[in-house]
């Protein structure tokens, strides 16, 4: 059935122009490749050619740019993930998303690596991919339609599909883009695609088969990869299991679960929305990103229905985070969330900021921390743009602008907290304000060392900067690939060195001399399966410290982007709550202290004092200034 | 919220500054009464005061400036009498038939028809040590004066007067708008009275 | 402008002023929830219609709860309660005063009684018993530049205990000062001149005296300024509405900077002279004025050199030489009042001896004079002039300013350090 | 010739205190009010930098017991600390409250007095448009560095919001050299950049009447004596103690004053972009004064009074004299360039921001300045310079 063979990759992407409605191949540098590895990094790559800082997001100017990874396609374990990058209307900056949905693998099986939006369509549109290139067709039908509807119409002309919900074509400022039962979630890239009147993107798939070149060392390294994410516990046991709630009970016990606004770091009742009661509750199957081996997206029964389990982040931040303890009620709210396109995150957020504005008789709405009346009402408003609603669809920064309430707005540059407090782990908080995109939990998981596995002192504020700059790095890296984050547990923790050593020396290890601890660990297999099927030679550690540095481009090239829309050390904060109020369930009443892990981190990266990479940082890095 | 991280301030105290000032103030009222004897111009300023009349000279906040302890354990006649300083006050009286006499620092029991007060120990303080002149004191609020107001112009001329007796010239130059040239008087009539006023002030 | 080592400065009435500002109060009073008002006036302002003028101003946007138009000229207590009584039965919330000081500090008293409560003024003296604020007081001065509707204290006679009471505090200021030059229209040419005569004095004494800062040095300017080229103005032609507003409010201004800057001996001889003579106090001001600047003339002679760019502009103030401008101002001041003089038919005095009452009897004789040059201990203000003022001095000044001879600089007492402002 | 405006209202309502030893006269100004137990409320840097210590030694030897330093305050002022500290100053029976700092410590006294002087629990009513009435408890306010003389006026801004009643004006403002010490040259170039702009913006406004001339006359003969040499150097207490002054008169007239280009154009381009409206006001402010040369608008002949001084403005021919103070301000804005270097975020402002930016300040201007006025005076501000 396959026509075509394309081994290693294809290096086409397809760059369409939305106000011509035209569009053409462009061929994929080999350098940029090899600097910038695929995914999120060659997506921001593509972008950083294209787009002029100060731009209007909303406007025909901005870019969007969805890019798969060498990995897609060729069978890699947890690979089934692609990556879009533009400049977000949240935040003013860029963003970058993370989907597992099928779009990505339809796309590449289209025979594109990537694909770039410019313009505006006049009239609501929608896109077929195909091998060919693009066909443009009126979305008069669609437009208005929910996520679920309207995804099933777009699946009749292909394999995959991106879909936006009213909440996108209402340029909801945290609306996203829904692929299978997974979502292209923080940012606002729904409003991006809804400014561009663009309902949804469908790739016809399956045109092409993807071979890696060096198929021995591929299926070597395949294996390897398989073995270590079924010994891991992470991967193949809690996160299989529970899915990612797997995180409430101990996030709950580390007093970094979210609650009521981020007042309180743990709740009594948090036992009720964790994934092993839910399991049992809701009767879970496994409901996942193709390819994967971890397997933790679940479905399960709720209210009858068969329903995606919400994911932690929403469990937290519309749960403790909103007082509310109901996993059913929870569910009903990302069912809404899901119909109208909504990122879950930014929302619970942005709730939490309305139910305490008005306690505080800053605004005037029905919600109340505990009480899920109004709640509903509240999400279909905000996706609706229905009275308040229209204000808090532009996020809890911009209504907190609007109506006051700056201290208790939980955001970093624009973009809402993920469910971790960072004053139970305060090198998170550290990798909060410095993530590109805003309040990232995805920018480097150094709360996993701080706060699961106690091989870092959550408190300590000794090396954390090495540690963030580490986990950055490596995490851009695997974006770049494109391959499912939980899979670092399994690379990470699993080599025999890192494994077989007492989770106590290594914390003691990390906290005092974490470059030693950290450039002994073993990263190898990411690297290694990007160079079979590239067939590129592998050098052991060498090409390992490559792969790092290319993360590190990354990061840094994401950086600067942002700095040229006027990011500086002004935005890498937390909210002022984190800074400065100390929360009762900590007797300490600890805050955190960021100021000085910052400037040690501007220093390791190669930042001025301002926080802007330095010429010659650009320049190590081969970062063309422009 | 925890309160107790907020505690309240008590106002503290500056006792050398309480010290001098009421050493100064004690000087001061024990000169007045000699002064009005020996220097005709005092005299004459004092006769325009109506008799039976009570002033004083003092820091606010009277709350503030209670006696100094050791005066409950003085005999009664001493505190009268303003044998010692006591306090930040400077309490002075013309009886009917227009004497002037020096009654000390404890106001208890007293009325008074005129009162001068500093605003604040800091405003005594700027005048005392001869930082700023009396005009320019009162010119920039350092005191304020109740009662009987037209009285107040005359008992300043009066500590004007004073003080230039009391101290050296570069000094009080600094203290009053005109160093008088004592055309009234012979110059070694001038020291004579200095003296004396000293002389009286100081012994008991 | 240096700033002083030590100042404060407060003007903390609203001040609303225009052709037809008179028919703002009624909505100025709604909004300090106040609709009706009790117009408290003396029998001078009363015989001019004035209040008429008030009245109809007001409209019938608001009721009037009486008018009292029997405060005297030496107001007391006893007037005060009197009025507050009234008030009370009347049902009034509000006080409008139109007059001059004596009126305004009656009204301020009234209005301490009516708010807080009790039958007489006499509970209320002494510091701290006025403790909340009162009920709202609106001004209307009539004359221009006594400044009391800007200052926080009322002064208010016991003719039983000869004495003056005060009544200091925060609470008892106006909560609106209204000018309007419909109130000076009808103003006679000698008034006017006095009046402004008193103002620009208010404004010279502020500028060089020394609780001078440099808040009420920029208010004196402006004051001085506007007064110079409007008063001949407005004499010869008296119906000049815009002229009339600029001096209202050329007398507002010097108010507000003398009420914080207080005034030297030019107050301090007038208030002697008004209280043994008579003489009205503007008059007083106005034949003072050049002696004043002159008796200070060595003591801050570029301050008020300063002050010939106000009074004669900037073309004259450059063309004279720095060492001359002092005297300068002197002559002009001395021209002033020779213009105003020629401008009211003589009516306007030049110098203590031309000072007549209405059948034209002199009212300071020079036998008075040692009199008054010992009264003048009795005033406060001779304690902000910057050189010291003394009887001997008050009685070389007075003679020369009963005949109207400069002052003979080299015959003023000096000595002593420089003055700190 | 001044113009006498047909009709004007004016209001200052603040005592203005300056000078040695003026926090002393805090105990005897707060018995006027018969309050004898004020609560402080102040920032964390005050605290920092030892100025409360000084502070509270100036009420040594008075009966005014402090009912507690509630020093949270950072950069923002909040009803969340607004709530607390009313908690505080409830609960401790104080009866007056001190203002120790700039800005942000004096917005949350402004609604900490709101919330304790009509026994509120939050500001909603107020932000619904109902003022405030009086009287409200007596506030002081004493400024530290970085006052840019709103604070003594009768707006603050609470979350975001600004409310402006007569009743907020605070009672009495005590300048101190102890505490107007600068922190650093750029925050001491920043007060005194706004002061500048606000002086210049009061004299130059439409509305003006001679009250406001008054006010700011004075401001703008201090800025223009003190600015330049007073901003590098922070520990020079003379300068500080100007600026301060200037600031709070300049203030005082402009919120008398419709407010002018340079500012509302600060305070949107602030608000969208979050850049600090000194930092601003030092690119807004040149072009502004560009724009006036260019347009020839004829500027009134007390700005050069105000600025020069007598001499210079006598010598000066009539015509000249309206150019030649805007040269002068421009000359001083000059000065600060190396204190209050053109800021970097400010060229990388989001152009797309400029357009809603002129639409808020121009509709803010009640019809006095068009959008596209605004838009020219912004994209010549934000130009980065060709260097």
């Amino acid at each position: 059935m396959q026509a075509k063979t394309i081994t290693g990759t294809s290096n086409r992407a397809l760059e369409i122009d939305l106000t011509s409605r035209t569009f053409r191949e462009v061929r994929i540098n080999e350098t940029d490749l090899e600097l910038y590895l695929g995914g999120k990094g060659l997506g921001l790559k593509l972008l950083y050619d294209r787009l002029t800082p100060g731009v209007d997001p909303l406007g025909p100017d901005n870019k969007i740019v969805f890019s798969t990874g060498v990995l897609l396609g060729t069978g890699a374990p947890c690979s089934g993930r692609f990556e879009a990058v533009t400049k977000s209307p949240l935040t003013g900056i860029m963003a970058s998303a993370s989907c597992g949905g099928p779009f990505g693998m339809a796309l590449k099986t289209s025979g594109w690596d990537a694909l770039i939006l410019n313009g505006k369509a006049e009239a609501p549109t929608y896109l077929v991919i195909n091998s060919e290139g693009v066909q443009f067709k009126a979305a008069d039908g669609l437009w208005g339609k929910d996520t679920d509807s309207a995804q099933d119409e777009l699946l009749k002309e292909g394999n995959g599909a991106l879909v936006i919900g009213q909440a996108g074509e209402n340029l909801v400022r945290f609306a996203n883009i829904r692929s299978g039962h997974r979502f292209l979630g923080r940012g606002g890239m729904g409003a991006v695609l809804g400014a561009k009147k663009i309902k949804g993107i469908v790739a016809k798939g399956g045109e092409v088969k993807i071979v890696p070149v060096d198929k021995k060392k591929f299926v070597k390294t395949n294996r390897k990869f398989f073995k270590a994410i079924e010994q891991n516990p992470m991967t193949s046991g809690s996160f299989r299991y529970f899915g990612t709630n797997a995180n409430v009970n101990p996030s709950n016990a580390a007093g970094i679960l979210p609650v009521r606004n981020f007042t309180g770091g743990s709740h009594g009742e948090a036992h009720k929305i964790s994934g092993e009661t839910m399991a049992e509750r809701f009767k879970t199957e496994w409901d996942t990103c193709k390819p994967c081996v971890i397997k933790c997206g679940h479905k399960g029964t709720i209210k009858g229905q068969k329903r995606h389990i919400p994911e932690y982040e929403t469990m937290g931040l519309l749960g403790p985070n909103l007082e509310i303890f109901d996993p059913e009620v929870i569910s009903d709210w990302n069912e809404l969330c899901s119909y109208y396109g909504m990122d879950t995150i930014t929302l619970g957020g942005t709730l939490a900021w309305a139910m305490e504005a008005t306690e505080k008789g800053l605004i005037q709405t029905q919600l109340k921390f505990g009480a899920t009346e109004g709640v509903a009402e509240m999400i279909r408003d905000i996706a609706l743009g229905n009275g308040i609603g229209k204000d808090l669809a532009m996020g809890s920064r911009w209504a907190s602008k609007k109506y006051g309430g700056e201290d208790f707005a939980m955001h970093v540059k624009g973009l809402e907290l993920a469910a971790y407090d960072p004053r139970g782990a305060v090198g998170q908080g550290l990798s909060y304000a410095t993530a590109n995109r805003g309040a990232c939990h995805l920018s480097g998981y150094v709360l996993a060392l701080e706060a699961y596995f106690g091989m870092a002192s959550p408190h300590a504020t000794r090396w954390k900067h090495y540690m963030v700059k580490y986990f950055e790095d490596a995490f851009a890296a695997m974006n770049s690939l494109h391959i499912c984050q939980f899979t670092a547990f399994a690379v990470q923790l699993e080599p025999p060195l890192i494994k077989l050593t007492a989770d106590f020396v290594i914390k003691l290890l990390n906290q005092n001399l974490s470059p030693l601890a950290l450039n002994l660990m073993d990263l190898s297999l990411w690297p290694e399966l990007w160079h079979s099927i590239l067939g590129k030679r592998y050098i052991p550690y060498l090409s390992m410290l490559k792969f790092r540095k290319a993360g590190e481009r990354v990061h840094v090239l994401e950086r600067y982007m942002n700095t040229r829309e006027g990011i500086s050390k002004k935005d890498d904060t937390l909210p002022r709550r984190l800074l400065y109020e100390g929360r009762k369930c900590d007797a300490k009443e600890r805050t955190v202290p960021l100021e000085p892990m910052l400037e040690k981190y501007y220093k390791l990266r190669g930042f001025d004092a301002n926080g802007i990479p330095t010429k010659k940082t650009l320049k190590r890095l081969g970062i063309e200034i422009k | 919220m925890n309160i107790n991280k907020y505690p309240e301030v008590k106002p503290g105290r500056k006792p050398l500054k309480r010290i001098y000032l009421a050493i100064m103030l004690w000087t001061v009222g024990k000169a007045i009464p000699v002064a009005a004897k020996v220097d005709p111009e005092i005299k004459k300023e004092f006769e325009k005061l109506p008799k039976n009349f009570t002033l004083r000279l003092m820091v606010q906040p009277e709350r503030a400036f209670p006696l100094f302890f050791y005066t409950k354990m003085l005999p009664g006649f001493v505190v009268k009498n303003g044998m010692l300083p006591y306090g930040l006050q400077m309490i002075l009286h013309i009886d009917a038939q227009g004497k002037v006499h020096y009654q000390g620092a404890d106001p208890r029991g007293k009325k008074f028809d005129l009162s001068m007060a500093f605003k604040n120990l800091e405003a005594a303080m700027m005048i005392f040590s001869f930082r700023e002149s009396t005009p320019t004191g009162y010119a920039h609020d350092r005191f304020v004066v109740e009662g009987y107001l037209p009285c107040a112009t005359t008992f300043m001329r009066v500590l004007d007067i004073v003080q230039v007796y009391l101290l050296p010239k570069i000094i009080a130059k600094r203290a009053v708008k005109r160093y008088p040239k004592w055309f009234e008087m012979p110059p070694w009539r001038k020291h004579i009275n200095r003296i004396i006023i000293y002389l009286r002030a100081f012994t008991f | 402008m240096p700033l002083p080592s030590f100042y404060d400065f407060c003007c903390r009435v609203k001040t609303i002023s225009g052709i037809n500002t008179l028919e703002q109060i009624p909505s100025q009073l709604a909004n300090m929830k106040a609709g009706r008002p009790m117009i408290i006036s003396d029998k001078g302002v009363a015989a001019t219609g004035l209040i008429q003028v008030v009245i109809q101003a007001l409209g019938d946007q608001l009721q009037i709860g009486e008018v009292y138009d029997q405060v005297p000229v030496d107001s007391d207590y006893r007037v005060v309660d009197d009025a507050a009584k009234i008030y009370r039965t009347k049902g009034c919330d509000a006080i409008i005063a139109v007059g001059g000081g004596s009126v305004i500090d009656t009204a301020k008293g009234v209005n301490i009684v009516a708010s807080l409560g009790g039958d007489t003024l006499l509970d209320y003296e002494g510091l701290g018993t006025v403790k909340r604020k009162l009920k709202p007081l609106v001004v209307v001065p009539t004359t221009a530049g006594t400044g009391s509707e800007m200052t926080l204290v009322a002064v208010i006679a016991d003719p039983d205990r000869k004495i003056k009471m005060l009544f200091p505090s925060y609470f008892i200021l106006p909560d609106l000062a209204v000018i309007d030059p419909r109130m000076t229209k009808t103003l006679p040419a000698a008034l006017t001149a006095s009046t402004a005569m008193d103002a620009m004095t208010h404004a010279c004494e502020a500028y060089y005296c020394l609780e001078k800062n440099p808040l009420s040095d920029s208010f004196a300017f402006r004051a001085i300024q506007l007064i110079s080229q409007h008063l001949l103005k407005v004499l010869q032609n008296p119906a000049d509405l815009q002229g009339r507003l600029a001096l209202a409010n050329a007398s507002a201004m010097a108010g507000i900077a003398f009420s914080n800057s207080m005034v030297g001996m030019v107050h301090n001889l007038g208030h002697t002279v008004g209280a043994l003579c008579h003489v009205p106090h503007g008059v007083a001001m106005s034949i003072f004025l050049p002696y004043g600047l002159e008796y200070n003339l060595h003591r801050c002679a570029d301050i008020i050199g300063e002050l010939l760019f106000a009074l004669a502009g900037p073309e004259i103030f450059a063309a004279t030489p720095k060492s001359e401008r002092p005297e300068k101002v002197v002559t002009f001041i001395r021209q002033m009042n020779q213009d105003l003089h020629t401008a009211t038919t003589g009516k306007h005095p030049r110098c203590l001896k031309e000072v007549v009452d209405r059948n034209g009897a002199q009212l300071v004789s020079q036998s008075m004079l040692p009199a008054i040059a010992e009264a003048i201990m009795l005033d406060g203000a001779r304690l902000t002039n910057p050189e010291e003022f003394l009887p001997t001095d008050a009685l070389t000044v007075l003679s020369n300013a009963w005949e109207g001879s400069p002052l003979d600089l080299k015959k003023v007492n000096k000595g002593g350090s420089k003055v700190n402002y | 010739m001044m113009p006498m405006p047909d009709y004007y209202e004016f209001l200052n309502y603040p005592k203005i205190v300056s000078g040695q030893f003026a926090l002393e006269n805090i105990p005897s100004e707060l018995d006027g009010y018969h309050a004898q137990k004020p609560l402080v409320i102040t920032s964390k840097s005050i605290v920092q930098r030892g100025l409360t210590k000084q502070f509270v030694k100036a009420f040594y030897d008075s009966t005014v017991v402090l009912g507690g330093i509630y020093d949270e305050v950072r950069d923002y002022a909040g009803i969340s600390q607004a709530r607390e500290a009313a908690q505080l100053y409830k609960a401790r029976g104080c009866d007056a409250l001190i203002a120790l700092g700039n800005g942000p410590v004096v917005d949350l006294a402004k609604a900490v007095n709101i919330l304790v002087s009509e026994n509120l629990d939050h500001l909603g009513p107020h932000f619904d448009g109902a003022a405030p009435a009086r009287p409200l408890k007596p506030l002081i306010v004493v400024p530290a560095c970085s006052f840019n003389g709103w604070e003594a006026t009768h707006a603050m801004t609470v979350d975001n919001r600004r409310l402006v009643a007569d009743a907020l004006y605070p009672a009495a403002v005590f300048i101190d050299e102890r505490i107007t010490i600068g922190c650093c040259p750029e925050c001491l170039a920043e007060t005194g950049i706004i002061a500048l702009a606000q002086a210049f913006e009061a004299m130059t406004a439409d509305g003006h009447n001679p009250m406001i001339d008054a006010l700011a006359h004075p401001a703008l003969n201090l800025l223009a004596q003190h600015l330049a040499n007073g901003a590098p150097r922070p520990s020079d207490s003379s300068a500080c103690m100007a600026l301060a002054n200037a600031a709070t008169m300049a203030a005082a007239a402009f919120c008398n004053a419709p407010p002018g280009m340079a500012h509302l154009l600060t305070e949107a381009l602030g608000r969208a972009t979050g850049i600090a409206p000194g930092k601003l006001m030092a690119i807004i402010l040149p072009a502004v004064i560009d724009m006036l040369q260019e347009q020839r608008t004829p500027i009134k002949d007390d700005v050069l009074l105000a600025l020069a001084g007598l001499e210079q403005f006598a010598t000066s021919a009539g015509p000249d004299r309206g150019r030649s103070s805007l040269r002068i301000m421009l000359t001083l804005v000059d000065s600060l360039k190396k204190t209050l270097p053109a800021l970097r975020e400010a060229f990388q402002i989001q152009r797309h921001l400029l357009d809603q930016v002129a639409h808020e300040a121009a509709g803010n201007s009640a019809g006095r300045f068009t959008v596209p006025q605004c838009l020219t005076v912004l994209t010549q501000a934000i130009q980065e310079p060709a260097s």
